[in-house]
């Protein structure tokens, strides 16, 4: 090997520099260390900034709740939806940084990978997003303040039966793990209220190019009362409005509902007039009308501006730091994962989504699912909310259904 | 026939060319002495570990002869399911095993796949490796009842190694099993690379019509180098899944394919020294980088790909051997 | 050196004939080479020369006709098992490992014909049978004076030479040459053809050639290809004194 | 059975209107290819610029429709001079490894900027109000702007197509495509042909993007979403082929969209396994030559 006499340069380096971050994180003593796992990079990057801007944010209005102690977040990117990377975050955070909890987790895998670790390790992990249901059954220590794709979905089966008028429905899906369990929740819950679901369409991978168009032509061709779609958020959203437009699906007489996702605060503007009239289920939309959700977006707007707009990732965000705040003033400080857990298991917060809390058995978060209508607002569009259920709890657990049922 | 010194300068030739240096053995005591000095860094250095492992593979089948791929990841990922599902759904738990039938799996399906798409050449070659592992992926997301698809396969649990070794949070037994594997893999790859069959694919390498030429058994030569490659991106991928204990479909991604091709680039091809040190260069930047901003570091990529291509196209490690050539000293 | 009379032609081909598309190449050849044959072929330029070389190797399937190698059928053979059968080439221009040392580039071929490419666990180091005929091929073209500098770094004359080192490698029977002294200075040719001077008396030797001067010099026996015909076919002084040829040289205006 | 006939009449000319945008985009990575032999993994980053130029002249410009899209397509044709002269050009010769890394960093390149300057969200532009509207054909309504497509990828073709066979720009092409060396002894500036039949490509590949846009929205990761589905148009048609492109976008658009419809949970198989099955018969592509 010409390189030969080179070889020794490489481990020199990685030594170098891992020494330089060993002596750097080295945090001051009444500090509450928190470890923040998010994909900073990658195609999550602006979800994660925004996530991360609103707990920076609940942490500057309300440090000085804190009583003398203070957190400091220590934030590492996860980058690709792998479970790999976050994983190794984890354990680097546990063992290295010595942090004395754990936030964050986007994709469902992230966190998944991680479970067994934050067991081992017995930190607490707070869910920032990572939907999949039976995520919080994987470790004691983890806590969910995001919401569950089963809970935002499996109500909405029986409300577009009963109130909506769907007496026939097909339900269209991003054909992944978390879209299937989109719809096996919806078929769930629409087919126990009554309906007759006529079709489940695989609407093409995350991968692929989003054109909606022969999905949209099936479904008009099917033609049923209504459709329910899911699409991961952002990039897929504008496409399915395009080809909804197209396919003059509505005007055929399909009515359109959808998970939160689809119509995501951020994005919303970016779906043209052809969404007027989508209704979706969700658990916060920045069109909501309650006090503590307007003093949210007053600091948001005060801190950031008015161009980039909170969605529920970002409340999301918020909340878990909410949650962080009470475990540190309940526990004074000092953190122990048992404690911690029975602390937020006791926690009701008045959330800009409105009222949540923890549910005790499962611990996840128990929250209302707004059934939120697309209106035309001056120029732009918004969301009018034209429902709400009260208090859902994760039906997934509590049915013991699809991941949920067999405990390992 | 030959006089004496002839054979003599031949064999001096090769041993200088071929033999291991004594300052090789620093690149590999420094590796093992990374969990001993800062084991809170095993489990990072675990994943630089199998990029190394996994450009290895690479470079033997793209450095050596010179065959170009999209769809490399298609072995890495065989490699990882099929160690995940062993232990997953068979409950077999035992890692050697587990990781040998992952290479052996994997391998297995690299002599199907080479012998049949090794025939072509050029662009027909990269839209089939592609076409193939792109097929693989979406197979995988398909059949999730089985594989876990995007939110991954569940359930892989290790036993320790030899019985003895248990797998510890902050990953030093992980690091070490890896890092005894690609020493293993490492060397089996030199020696590959120093024998008439590696002499034969720099053949084919540098001109694949002389080779025909010669009689060479094209098609023979590049799917045993392939089925080699594959086998290797599969032990790779089987460490992967066992040191992780999980994987989803990620596994087999496009992304994985196009971070090794840059990771052997960056630092060289055709040297095996250089996957070692592109992947280490590689994932410390990305590890370091990425986060101060994540728009920048795509950008830096994609630059650094840029100007490696039209500066120094023999990776890092060539520049190196550049620079010391420039300032006279002694190379080789 | 008796060839005898009874022993079957080393190569022969039976009214051989090459089409692309329309176009006929290669017209109904018959050809064949004795052991120890010294023979060139010559024609101008679009004779069809290499075409008819590469159906010979095997790197053109012909259109029709057959080729015999030492009088087994051998039209379906592929160039390996040509090459295994004693059929190797040279190039017109260069086909050789540019990266590679002059040494390597002929003990690639001396471990293809030893059949030990496939040994995967030896070093090359210890592969003596190998290193040690490629350094007494490398001593006999006087180029063991750079047998370990890269191809790439040398000279075309030199360069020249390892293209024909590396079809000795292989233990050629019949050699094909496409132009040995092509691109070559005129006070370097000598060297060339001092080298096809030298060569085993036993192997047959195909030449293409447009210098008449190095034919003239080398071969017993000439063939000249027309349109992809064999016009003719003679000792060197009954082609020189043939009327037709020097009507096809001189008419088409191309010598040498 | 009306029913069914008027299902298959929609799904072919949704079809067709998605091979249009194929074609487009791909048809210059088709003839640089055949020309040049230069994989060109960034012809997608071109097809992206064409969406975003035309964002930005509609949405911030105001410019009208029509305008806006050519403007965006000659501008980024011409911004695509500089850059073939800065970086293509030292990879003509150069093996496809090179070709490869080069393109893929250019468009991460394309893509890191994208995001920096528009943000990660998608994007969208606004219809003029006559492309908005239905068109009656057959007895039936199809929506406007997908009829606009067609037309504008039939012309795009015969266009390309006439001027292959008709003038001496296309003639040259031709020629050193089918040989390079002999095309440039006969007198053809084959450095010139190159930058020209480049930048013809980019404007392609930046109007195929730009009438993308309304179809499946526009982010930075379109440079790879529809990167794929070109080369796969690119190699089942054969490089350098106008005809060729134009079959294989007809039967990848039309198998897709139809098997798409047909058998959704397949759908992320059916173009591979076109692929599979097409190069293993065809290395050179259905038209290509072998």
């Amino acid at each position: 090997m010409r390189i030969g006499s080179t070889s020794w340069i490489a481990p020199l380096a990685l030594l170098a520099i891992a020494a330089g971050t060993t002596v750097a994180s080295r945090a001051e003593a009444d500090t509450v260390k928190v470890g923040v796992i998010l994909p900073f990079s990658g195609m999550a990057a602006d979800v994660a900034q925004s996530e991360l801007r609103a707990m920076k944010l609940y942490y500057k209005l309300h440090k000085a709740e804190l009583g003398g102690h203070d957190i400091a977040l220590i934030e590492r990117d996860s980058k690709e939806p792998s479970g790999a990377t976050a994983q190794t975050l984890t354990r680097e955070l546990v063992v290295q940084d010595k942090v004395d909890m754990l936030v964050g987790y986007q994709f469902s895998p992230d966190a998944i990978a991680s479970a067994p670790f934050i067991t081992q390790a017995k930190k607490l992990a707070i869910l920032v997003n990572a939907q999949s249901s039976h995520i919080p059954m994987l470790s004691p220590y983890i806590v969910r303040v995001s919401a569950s794709s089963w809970q935002i979905t499996y109500p909405m089966g029986p409300y577009a039966f009963d109130k909506l008028g769907c007496k026939t429905a097909i339900v269209g899906f991003t054909d992944f793990a978390p879209g299937r369990d989109v719809a096996a929740a919806f078929k769930a819950g629409y087919e126990k209220a009554g309906g007759k679901l006529v079709d489940s369409i695989a609407m093409g991978g995350p991968a692929q190019v989003p054109d909606f168009t022969p999905y949209l032509q099936r479904i008009k061709d099917e033609k049923p009362n209504c459709v329910y779609i899911f699409t991961p958020a952002a990039s897929f959203n504008a496409a399915l409005a395009r080809a909804w437009r197209d396919q003059k699906v509505a005007e055929a007489g399909v009515r359109f509902l959808g998970t939160g996702d689809v119509t995501q605060d951020s994005v919303l503007p970016q779906l043209g007039d052809a969404a007027i009239g989508w209704i979706t289920g969700g658990h916060y939309t920045a069109d909501l009308d309650n006090p503590a959700n307007k003093k949210f977006l007053a600091a948001w707007t005060k801190e950031y501006g008015d161009k980039v707009k909170p969605d529920f990732f970002t409340v999301q965000g918020w909340d878990a730091m909410a949650a962080v705040f009470h475990v540190v003033k309940t526990l004074k400080g000092k953190i122990d994962a048992d404690k911690a857990v029975a602390a937020l298991k006791a926690w009701k917060e008045d959330s800009p989504r409105g009222p949540i809390m923890i549910d005790a058995a499962t611990r996840d978060i128990i929250q209302n699912i707004y059934v939120q209508e697309v209106v035309k607002k001056g120029d732009s569009l918004g969301i009018k909310v034209i429902g709400t259920i009260p208090a859902v709890k994760d039906p997934c657990k509590e049915l013991g259904v699809g991941n949920c049922a067999a405990k390992k | 026939m030959a006089a004496p010194e002839r054979t003599g300068a031949a064999e001096t030739f090769l041993r200088r060319r071929d033999d291991a240096r004594l300052t090789e053995a620093g690149f590999w005591v420094l590796a093992l002495a990374v969990p001993l000095v800062l084991p809170e860094h095993a489990a990072f250095g675990t994943q630089v570990l199998i990029m190394m492992l996994f450009a290895l593979s690479l470079d033997f089948i793209l450095g050596y002869a010179g065959v170009l791929t999209l769809g490399h990841a298609a072995y890495f990922g065989v490699g990882a399911y099929v160690s995940g599902l062993l232990s997953a759904k068979l409950g077999w738990h035992e890692p050697l095993s587990g990781l040998a039938a992952a290479g052996v799996v994997s391998a297995a399906f690299g002599a199907l796949s080479g012998w049949l798409l090794l025939r072509y050449r050029d662009l027909t070659l990269l839209m089939l490796t592609l076409a193939v592992s792109t097929t693989l992926f979406e197979l995988a997301n398909t059949w999730s009842s089985l594989t876990g698809g995007y939110d991954g396969l569940m359930g892989i649990q290790i036993a320790p190694i030899f019985g003895v070794f248990e797998w510890d949070i902050a990953g030093v037994t992980g690091y070490g099993y890896a890092l005894a594997l690609l020493l293993l893999c490492f060397l089996a790859l030199r020696r590959f690379t120093v024998s008439p069959f590696g002499q034969a694919l720099r053949g084919i390498r540098e001109n694949p019509l002389r080779m025909r030429a010669i009689g060479a058994p094209m098609l023979g030569h590049l799917t045993l180098a392939y089925t080699i490659a594959a086998g290797v991106a599969g032990l790779a991928g089987g460490l992967f899944a066992q040191t992780n204990a999980f994987i989803t479909m990620d596994v087999l991604s496009f992304e994985r394919s196009a971070a090794v091709l840059t990771v052997l680039i960056l630092g060289g091809t055709g040297r095996l020294y250089g996957a070692l040190f592109g992947a280490l260069v590689y994932m410390l930047a990305a590890d370091r980088l990425a986060k101060l901003s994540p728009v920048y570091w795509e950008f830096g990529v994609g630059l650094l790909l840029v100007v490696i291509v039209l500066l120094c196209p023999d990776g890092l490690l060539g520049l190196y051997d550049r620079v010391r050539a420039a300032f006279g000293w002694r190379s080789r | 050196m008796t060839a005898a009379a009874a022993e079957p032609a080393l190569l022969s081909t039976v009214d051989l004939s090459k089409n692309f598309g329309g176009l006929q190449v290669v017209r109904n050849v018959e050809f064949s080479l004795q052991r120890g044959a010294r023979h060139a072929l010559i024609g101008p330029n679009g004779a069809g020369k290499t075409t008819f070389v590469n159906l010979l190797t095997g790197a053109l399937r012909p259109s029709g006709g057959r080729i015999a190698i030492a009088g087994a059928e051998a039209t379906h053979l592929s160039e390996a098992d040509r090459v295994e059968r004693g059929l190797v080439r040279t190039f017109q221009i260069n086909q050789l490992f540019r990266g590679l040392t002059v040494f390597e580039n002929i003990a690639l071929a001396v471990a293809q014909r030893r059949g030990m490419a496939r040994t995967l666990w030896r070093k090359s180091a210890s592969c003596a049978e190998i290193n040690d005929e490629a350094m007494a091929i490398a001593a006999d073209l006087h180029l063991d004076g750079i047998a370990f500098r890269r191809i790439r770094e040398l000279p075309y004359g030199s360069q020249r030479l390892v293209e024909i080192a590396i079809a000795l490698g292989l233990r050629p029977r019949i050699l094909l040459m496409d132009e040995p002294a092509a691109g070559i200075p005129a006070d370097e040719r000598d060297l060339i053809l001092g080298v096809v001077g030298r060569l085993d008396p036993d192997i047959a030797i195909l030449i293409i050639e447009h210098d008449m001067d190095l034919v003239f010099r080398f071969a017993r026996e000439i063939t000249v290809l027309v349109g992809g015909a064999a016009l003719t076919s003679g000792t060197p002084e009954e082609i020189a004194a043939d009327p037709r040829v020097r009507e096809v040289y001189l008419g088409s205006g191309k010598h040498g | 059975m009306g029913h069914a006939v008027q299902a298959a009449v929609s799904i072919l000319f949704d079809g067709i209107a998605y091979s249009m945008v194929l074609f487009v985009m791909a048809v210059g990575l088709s003839v640089t290819m055949g020309l040049m032999g230069v994989i060109n993994l960034a012809h997608g980053a071109f097809a992206m610029a064409g969406g975003y130029l035309t964002v930005t002249f509609l949405g911030d410009l105001g410019l009208p429709f029509l305008p806006g899209l050519v403007l965006a397509t000659l501008a980024v044709g011409a911004a695509s001079v500089p850059i073939e002269r800065a970086l293509y050009v030292r990879i003509y010769r150069r093996p496809h490894l090179d070709q490869v890394l080069l393109t893929i960093g250019v468009t991460l390149m394309s893509i890191a900027v994208a995001t920096y300057a528009y943000g990660p969200s998608p994007l969208s532009i606004k219809l003029p109000a006559f492309l908005e509207t239905q068109v009656g054909l057959f007895g039936r309504d199809f929506p406007g702007y997908r009829v606009f497509i067609i037309a504008v990828g039939l012309l795009a073709f015969l266009g390309l197509w006439g001027g292959f066979e008709r003038t001496m720009l296309g003639a040259k092409i031709r020629a050193a495509v089918d040989n390079r060396a002999m095309a440039e002894a006969t007198g053809v500036n084959t450095t010139r042909l190159f930058t020209l039949t480049f930048a013809l490509g980019s404007a392609l590949a930046a109007l195929g993007g730009a009438l993308a846009v309304d179809l499946v929205g526009l982010t930075p990761r379109f440079a790879f979403q529809y990167l794929v589905l070109v080369l796969v148009v690119v190699s089942i048609g054969g490089f350098g082929t106008i005809m060729g492109t134009f079959a294989a976008a007809l039967i990848i658009g039309v198998i897709d969209n139809a098997g798409r419809y047909l058998f959704p949970e397949g759908s992320a198989f059916f173009i591979y396994l076109i692929v599979i099955l097409v190069l293993i018969c065809r290395p050179g592509g259905l038209f290509g030559r072998a």
